[in-house]
């Protein structure tokens, strides 16, 4: 035995320092190795290089790590706590209003029609004064607040009510659908001052920098990186602790866990705020990088996709819903450029194929493997979070 | 551990490593062909519409190269599938003009697509075509507006109906989907009705989400309103997939042209042949073409149409035309020039002439819109949408409407001394 | 042919009859209107050559010259061309009618009666009418059939002359309503002659009698007909006395036909919420028991409805090729056949992939997700993009009259019934049968079934066979109200599943009453706050009723619903 | 009624768990039907019935996951279990094992144990929370005392059935509860576990208030406690397995009427 008495826990931050979960340090170093290799690569090299990295990708793969720190945020609730949300895209798309709020702001007298005060849409509107809800958006760290604030409120009023009414299962995931499509519909609405159906578009600049130019690009690509990266290390953070197992009690056995005396709806509102604030951020660093943000992001079937990218890498890894993001978004890209007539074949296939013979995902099947592959040369040693061994209805 | 930090790191390295030559597989681009960009969603909501285009753009493609191309050159067209997604719209465009390296791109329906890839287009000074009826309230130097403006359409759709001929109509429901075009139409009508006199309550404006299916209430609603001792007439901006259940209920509530006829600016051929459209003759559709209409360019057309889609039941519409007149008149544009490169070629797009398909003359003005001729027509049973009026001579696009105060005062024209899609004064 | 078709011809080829006096005054007071206008045409021949012009002026002046000349093929004339059927021959400008026949149409003057021979279609123009024709068509024809001895051409033509209100037609119309033996026809007149004495009569006392009979009636087109007026006095400079008396009570008039609309929209209201939860039942009975019963969280459902649908559309498409005659009854027949191909494509479903995924209703999610895109896709590659026709039935087109201002749409109608029967037969299904039994029996306890000898295996096949066969003639439904497009499926599954999960999870009960109440809600609502608002609402709704009772709305409780 | 109301409040005070009256019904269907009964201070308790009598709504009562229609739920003495959830409960002291073992089967035995530790449980505390050692002396004691030492390092889920059994067990003792209710804790086991579970219980009823429920006549006999009887909700008999064996009633019950 017995390394869980030599290695008793000792804490969160010592676990950080101590060791990340199966390939956490080689994640993290690839992390590392693209925030410096890309920024270098697209500046000095030639473009005929083979290594060079043009610009189009760099945006590319920025709007990837913003869908990966969305994954991983799925991952932390699902993987870990169990908690099925099919409206994630609301928190994503919530954190990429804030910001987008705080672009348009910057736009300033800039717009069409010049007012230095309201949005384009809103002078389309014939609104004469800025509704109150966007006072405050000129003011870049009052907008970043926003970017936490807003989604980390609504899961907060959210979980607070459907956790302590024990809605779980099924029953959640419906009624956090029903959320992201209630918000969808009310920002199609051109009344409530989002920019309707349109959204916020035609943005300019970010703390002064040019959208457009291509430092921007790559510093927004770097500080998406850099997101990523501390937001896989408060995932880690959380279930490297003793509060991650309480996470994963609840979600193997959520009564049993009760009984052991634990709260279980604060858990989970816990860990569902920090993941709805990790989403609000993606969508944040997301919106600057596309451009524009509207309501389709609230869309059920957005939503639905994020849990997939989790599931086809492997839920409970962390990194695996990382690789599952880029994945199949990288496929979303190529096929949809290669295979315009054909790519729902190849990515409906994909999420069949996954289910059925990868049902841990990549990483998690890969982690299996490993393991057979360990167990016949020496002992077995417990994995960080496996997935589980049934499934929590 | 060190076995999954392995896999980590292979599976990671792969990944990145595909992404890139996603990238730079296929970034080349041959020096004896030009090509051309088709950005229209084959898949989600708006492949309905979007996906006859598509097929539009690559019979013009097709016609060209049998016609031994263009500067002697073969000309390829590059599909993509932004999938009605907004956000890959601007990815798809920058894949489109960066990687695929294309002369010009032929894409959008919708506004939010249009915006979305705006930005991308006057980042990278390249070419777009818009086919589609808008709402105006934009110019930009990288966009050719080949579809309508609200001038376009809708003004004229309502002095028809005011007029003797059209019924008089004195009563209106403005009815149309929460999107920035019909808001923007819905203004502009608005403006222009109060200007003629209509009174505040004699206007009912109604807006509804995309994909609306149940209309039982609204049309209920219609026919109250209706009911007050006025002719009456709706206006609709209702959008693609709302319009069958719209119809649909429209013609079972017995709405009779006769009694409250119905004018629809998103409603052509196109659409009503996923219709019985028995109950709806005598309702009207404003727009720049109708398949019913006979000239000899127009039977080139359908003909040319229904061989490349192999279909003889398929239909042409408004958006088909604007994509040919701009299709028509960027490759006339690349022959003046002499060149593919972009600002040559909007240099030689101002004042290009091509052929209706409904007779008369197109032409690029300064401001990217065109100018063409406005018809007026009522459904028939058999899909068919029949002129029952037209503009005696073509109809300049204007693209801020003069019936907003704040856009009245703008100018959009890229020459000399303008140069310029929104402003007051001359830049130079 | 055209004598089957218009009893009237019949009748006046027996010249010797009062009543052709009597036409001949309608036509002669017509003709007092008309003469002053246009060109005179010197026969008929010579005014249905008018129709050929291009300016829709000029075709309105021929029109009214051919009901002018009260001739028996007049009649003939405008009803054709009323139903689009006139067409002129490219070569010389005859006017035809056409018939088709295997090798292009057969064609006839419409006139003489002469017969052209066969000609292809290219070679005709129809002759268009707007809007503005078709209203003067109607209103000529409501004139020149006012005393057809067809009781049913009668009443319509009363309900013509009702809405157009010629003043001329006074005079005609009492005569007519003093000859007329059909009391409905009688009271249609009554109606008419109300309308036309209350806006062209002389007197106010006139207008008032004629109120008295107007008020009776309830529709919107006698609100129309009464603000009319009421608009017209209150735009009077000095009215008298009596026009103020007047104005009161057509006032008071108004108030209570508001009143009795108000009502009728309630009951109407209604309806319209009973028929959109109708639609969310089709919608979501399926889902009931793939979701509801087998516990497979089906993304792929909106796509069984779709498959229906689709289904409707080439059922009805082989009709129309193979058999013309049965078209009106396609619908019906789609119904069997679209529970079977749906049916089909669930048991293949459920045979290929969900069966490796029982108990792991989340991973059933990402595997009907990705079916339903292929699926979507799949019939966007064999049946194009874009929407499909399929037409409705006579049957069910048109609305149910009931009252004046109470009219109930037949397709609606058809709907509510339609989901009636679905579920009474699931619920027969369910309960009666030996195979319902079973497959109570595996959801229950598999493993005791299995011992009990059932062949787990194969009930699970039939009942996701059952809950998409189900969803497939929702399909049938639903294409005669939406879209039928690879996008239809979409559109309906988030609802779905709300309904599912509001009404309790496995109870078709609670399907029921989820799908009516959320849609009477949606409708007593929509007026108020709009449709947008309205939807919202009811998700907040459903957000906050399962914080109330987190199992739905008929939950079981107790230990059998731990696991 | 009044004089069993006074008697009754008397032993409140005096008694660690006390229900009196208490009626649950499910749509109808009444699973708990005016319940009263007490347990004292370091007390074993076994609780028999056929199915359906209630034992386990009476279990789901007093750990405050089912709220009774009517009557009083009292632990040691004066606090109402009523007004509490399952956690709170939990933390006042009653631990409870399920009539299924639930463990939670993707740790390690070692860390079942250790989420089950008495302690700071708000969730804040718990994610900064690291073991000392003295808590790490508890788990192996506990470890000892339910044989599973050498598996401490292993996936709970990959225990046999007997050995979740005992997990479970060791679990409520991390709690340190005063009471425990044990809800079929041999089922599924072999004669000789049986055998070891009914001494390992009785020890801990030496400090410990315990209340089993079991179907297994051999197994309560080896318990050596007073028995109640419960059938349909209310309790049908009470006093030693042999006094209840005999009863007329009881013989109807069991063996059908």
């Amino acid at each position: 035995m017995v390394d869980m008495i030599n290695k008793p826990n000792k804490g969160p931050f010592v676990s950080l320092m101590t060791g990340l979960p199966g390939g956490g340090k080689t994640f993290l170093g690839i992390l590392l190795v693209a925030a410096f290799f890309v920024p270098l690569s697209n500046t000095f090299l030639p473009e005929s290089s083979p290594f060079y990295v043009p610009t189009y990708l760099v945006s590319l793969m920025g709007k990837y790590v913003c869908f990966a720190l969305l994954a991983l945020s799925v991952d932390l609730i699902w993987g870990f706590a169990g908690i099925l949300s099919l409206g994630h895209g609301a928190f994503f798309a919530l954190g990429g209003y804030a910001m987008g709020m705080y672009l348009m702001r910057q736009i300033g007298d800039r717009g069409v029609y010049g007012n230095p005060l309201l949005p384009d849409f809103m002078v389309f509107l014939n609104w004469t004064e800025l509704p109150w809800y966007w006072f405050g958006f000129d003011i870049f760290p009052f907008a970043m607040l926003m970017v936490i604030l807003v989604p980390g409120l609504l899961a907060f009023i959210f979980g607070w009510f459907a956790f302590r009414s024990r809605v779980t299962g099924v029953y959640l995931s419906i009624i956090t659908q029903a959320m992201t499509y209630a918000l969808l519909l009310a920002f199609f609405r051109n009344d409530m001052g989002f920019g309707g159906n349109n959204g916020l578009t035609d943005f300019k600049d970010l703390l002064g920098f040019d959208l457009q130019a291509t430092g921007t690009r790559l510093g927004l690509f770097v500080a998406s990186l850099i997101a990523l990266a501390l937001g896989y290390l408060v995932c880690c953070f959380i279930t490297q602790s003793k509060l991650g197992r309480v996470l994963i009690a609840i979600r193997d056995a959520e009564s049993r866990t009760r009984f052991s005396g634990y709260r279980v709806e604060y858990y989970k509102l816990f860990v569902f705020v920090v993941s709805a604030i990790l989403a609000g951020i993606a969508g944040a660093l997301y919106v600057p990088q596309v451009g524009i943000i509207n309501p389709s992001e609230f869309s059920p079937a957005n939503s639905i996709e994020v849990v997939i990218w989790v599931a086809v890498g492997g839920r409970g890894t962390l990194w695996g819903a990382v690789l599952g993001a880029f994945l199949v978004n990288w496929g979303k890209s190529y096929f949809t450029g290669s295979f315009p007539d054909a790519w729902l074949y190849f990515l409906g296939g994909l999420f069949v194929f996954t289910t059925l013979f990868l049902p841990k995902g990549i990483v998690g099947t890969a982690a299996v493997w490993i393991e057979k592959f360990k167990n016949k040369q020496q002992g077995s040693s417990p994995m960080q979070a496996p997935v589980p061994v049934k499934e929590e209805q | 551990m060190l076995g999954l930090s392995k896999v980590a790191g292979v599976i990671t390295g792969a990944a990145m490593l595909a992404t890139s030559a996603l990238g730079l597989g296929t970034a080349q681009a041959a020096d004896d062909v030009i090509k051309v960009g088709v950005l229209h969603s084959l898949s989600g909501t708006m492949a309905i519409s979007e996906t006859t285009l598509k097929d539009a753009v690559l019979m013009m493609v097709d016609d060209l190269n049998k016609n031994g191309g263009l500067l002697g050159k073969k000309v390829e067209a590059v599909v993509v599938d932004p999938a009605s997604d907004w956000p890959l719209f601007a990815e798809k465009a920058r894949e489109l003009i960066e990687v695929d390296k294309v002369d010009v791109v032929f894409g959008c329906w919708t506004s939010v697509s249009r915006k979305s890839v705006l930005p991308v287009f006057e980042e990278l000074n390249s070419m777009l075509f818009y086919p589609v009826q808008y709402e105006g309230e934009e110019s930009s130097r990288n966009v050719f507006y080949t579809g309508a403006a609200p001038n376009q359409q809708a003004i004229p759709a309502v002095e028809y109906l005011m007029s003797e001929e059209g019924g008089s109509v004195e009563r209106w429901v403005l009815a149309g989907t929460d999107y920035v075009y019909p808001r923007t139409t819905n203004k502009i009508l608005e403006a222009f009705l109060k200007s003629k006199g209509v009174a505040e309550e004699d206007i009912m404006i109604n807006y509804t989400p995309f994909g609306h299916s149940d209309w039982q209430t609204i049309v209920s609603d219609i026919k109250k309103f209706g009911s007050e001792g006025k002719k009456t007439a709706v206006v609709s901006t209702i959008n693609g997939d709302a319009n069958v259940p719209f119809y649909k209920e429209l013609g079972n509530q017995g709405i009779d042209a006769a009694d409250i006829p119905v004018v629809a600016f998103s409603v052509g051929e196109e659409e009503l042949a996923g219709l019985d459209t028995a109950p709806l003759v005598g309702h009207l559709a404003a727009w720049n073409y109708f398949m019913s209409i006979e000239t000899e360019e127009n039977d080139a057309f359908i003909k040319q149409w229904k061989a490349f889609i192999g279909d003889d039941n398929r239909v042409t519409n408004d958006p088909m035309e604007a994509t040919y007149i701009g299709f028509k008149m960027w490759t006339q544009a690349v022959e003046q020039a002499g060149t593919t490169d972009v600002d040559a070629v909007r240099q030689a797009m101002y004042g290009q002439e091509v052929k209706n398909l409904t007779g008369g003359t197109a032409v690029m003005n300064t401001n990217h819109h065109l100018s063409k001729p406005v018809l007026i027509g009522e459904i028939q049973d058999d899909g068919q949408i029949e002129t029952v009026w037209r503009t005696d001579d073509v109809v300049v696009g204007d693209a801020w409407s003069d019936y907003i105060p704040e856009s009245a005062k703008l100018i959009a024209d890229w020459t000399y001394p303008y140069v310029c899609g929104g402003c007051e004064k001359p830049m130079y | 042919m055209l004598s089957t078709l218009h009893p009237f011809i019949q009748y006046c080829e027996n010249p010797v009859t009062p009543m052709r006096i009597t036409i001949k005054t309608i036509i002669a007071a017509m003709l007092f209107l008309l003469a002053t206008q246009g060109p005179a045409f010197a026969d008929l021949t010579d005014a249905a050559q008018g129709l050929l012009s291009k300016k829709y002026s000029e075709k309105i002046q021929a029109t009214e010259a051919i009901a002018d000349f009260g001739d028996p093929r007049s009649i003939v004339l405008l009803e054709t061309l009323l139903d689009g059927k006139l067409y002129a021959t490219k070569s010389d400008g005859r006017l035809v009618s056409r018939k088709k026949v295997s090798d292009g149409y057969q064609i006839t003057d419409i006139l003489t009666e002469e017969d052209f021979g066969v000609v292809k279609s290219g070679d005709l123009t129809k002759i268009r009418i707007n809007n503005k024709m078709r209203g003067l068509i109607k209103d000529l024809l409501g004139r020149l059939t006012l005393l057809n001895e067809d009781p049913a051409l009668r009443l319509k033509a009363a309900n013509a002359v009702f809405k157009s209100r010629p003043k001329e037609m006074a005079v005609p119309l009492r005569d007519a309503l003093a000859a007329e033996t059909e009391e409905d026809v009688a009271t249609a007149m009554r109606r008419a002659l109300a309308a036309l004495n209350f806006v062209h009569g002389e007197t106010t006392t006139i207008k008032a009698d004629a109120l008295l009979i107007l008020q009776e009636q309830h529709g919107p087109e006698v609100k129309f007909l009464l603000n009319g007026e009421a608009n017209k006095i209150a735009a009077l400079q000095n009215p008298s006395h009596e026009i103020q008396q007047f104005a009161l009570s057509i006032e008071t008039a108004l108030a209570r036909i508001e009143e009795k609309l108000a009502f009728m929209a309630v009951i109407e209201n209604i309806f319209q919420g009973l028929s959109l939860g109708s639609v969310l039942l089709l919608a979501a009975i399926g889902l009931a028991i793939t979701f509801g019963v087998m516990g497979v969280i089906n993304m792929a459902h909106g796509e069984m409805v779709m498959i229906g649908a689709y289904t409707t559309y080439v059922v009805q498409e082989l009709c129309r090729n193979f058999a013309p005659d049965l078209l009106v009854y396609s619908l019906v027949a789609a119904i069997p056949a679209a529970f079977i191909v749906a049916g089909l494509c669930g048991v293949a479903i459920e045979r290929s992939i969900i069966r490796f995924l029982y108990g792991r209703p989340l991973e059933t999610l990402l595997a009907t997700w990705g079916l339903s895109l292929i699926l979507q896709q799949f019939v966007r590659t064999i049946f194009g993009p874009t929407n499909k026709e399929v037409s409705s039935p006579e049957w069910l087109s048109g609305a149910w009259e009931i009252t004046g201002g109470l009219a109930l749409t037949y397709n609606r109608i058809g709907i509510i019934l339609f989901a009636a029967a679905v579920l009474f037969m699931l619920l027969l299904v369910l309960r009666k049968t030996s195979f319902g039994l079973q497959m109570r029996a595996v959801t229950q306890n598999r493993k005791m079934a299995a011992s009990m000898g059932i062949r787990t295996g194969w009930v699970d096949a039939m009942t996701f066979g059952l809950g998409s066969g189900v969803a497939g003639m929702a399909g049938v439904a639903l294409s005669q109200i939406d879209n039928v497009s690879p996008n239809l499926g979409q559109a309906y599954i988030v609802d779905s599943f709300m309904v599912v999960v509001f009404g309790g999870v496995g109870n078709l009960w609670g399907t029921l009453v989820a799908a009516l109440s959320l849609g009477v809600t949606n409708k007593f609502l929509e007026p108020y706050t709009g449709a947008v608002l309205a939807k919202i609402f009811i998700l907040i709704f459903i957000i906050l009723f399962i914080q109330k009772r987190p199992r739905g709305l008929f939950a079981l409780k107790g230990r059998a619903v731990e696991n | 009624m009044t004089m069993q109301l006074k008697e009754s409040a008397e032993q409140n005070l005096s008694s660690i768990l006390y229900l009196d009256g208490v009626s649950v019904s499910f749509d109808g269907f009444k699973a708990l039907n005016n319940l009263s009964f007490v347990v004292e201070p370091g007390e074993m308790r076994a609780i028999i019935g056929p199915n359906g009598a209630g034992k386990t709504t009476m279990m789901d009562v007093i750990t405050g996951k089912t709220k009774p229609d009517t009557g009083d739920v009292f632990f040691k003495g004066a606090i109402d279990l009523t007004k509490h959830d399952e956690a709170y409960i939990a933390n006042l002291g009653i631990g409870r094992k399920f009539q299924k073992p639930t463990v939670f089967e993707s740790q390690t035995v070692f860390h079942n144990l250790e989420l089950s530790l008495k302690g700071e449980k708000g969730v804040i505390a718990t994610l900064f929370a690291a073991l000392n050692d003295v808590e790490v002396g508890r788990i192996m004691e506990v470890l000892n005392i339910i044989r599973l030492t050498e598996k401490a390092g292993d996936l709970a889920g990959s225990l046999s059935h007997g050995q979740k059994q005992w997990l479970e067990i060791g679990m409520l003792l991390m709690q340190d509860p005063d009471l425990l209710l044990v809800d079929e804790p041999v089922a599924g086991m072999t004669d000789a576990e049986t055998e070891q579970t009914a001494i390992l219980l009785r020890d801990i009823s030496a400090t410990h208030s315990v209340v089993v429920v079991e179907h297994d006549m051999e197994f309560v006999r080896a318990l050596k406690s007073k028995v109640t009887v419960l059938h349909e909700g209310s309790v049908l008999a009470e006093g030693s397995l042999d006094t209840v064996q005999n009863n007329q009633r009881v013989i109807e019950v069991y063996l059908g009427r």
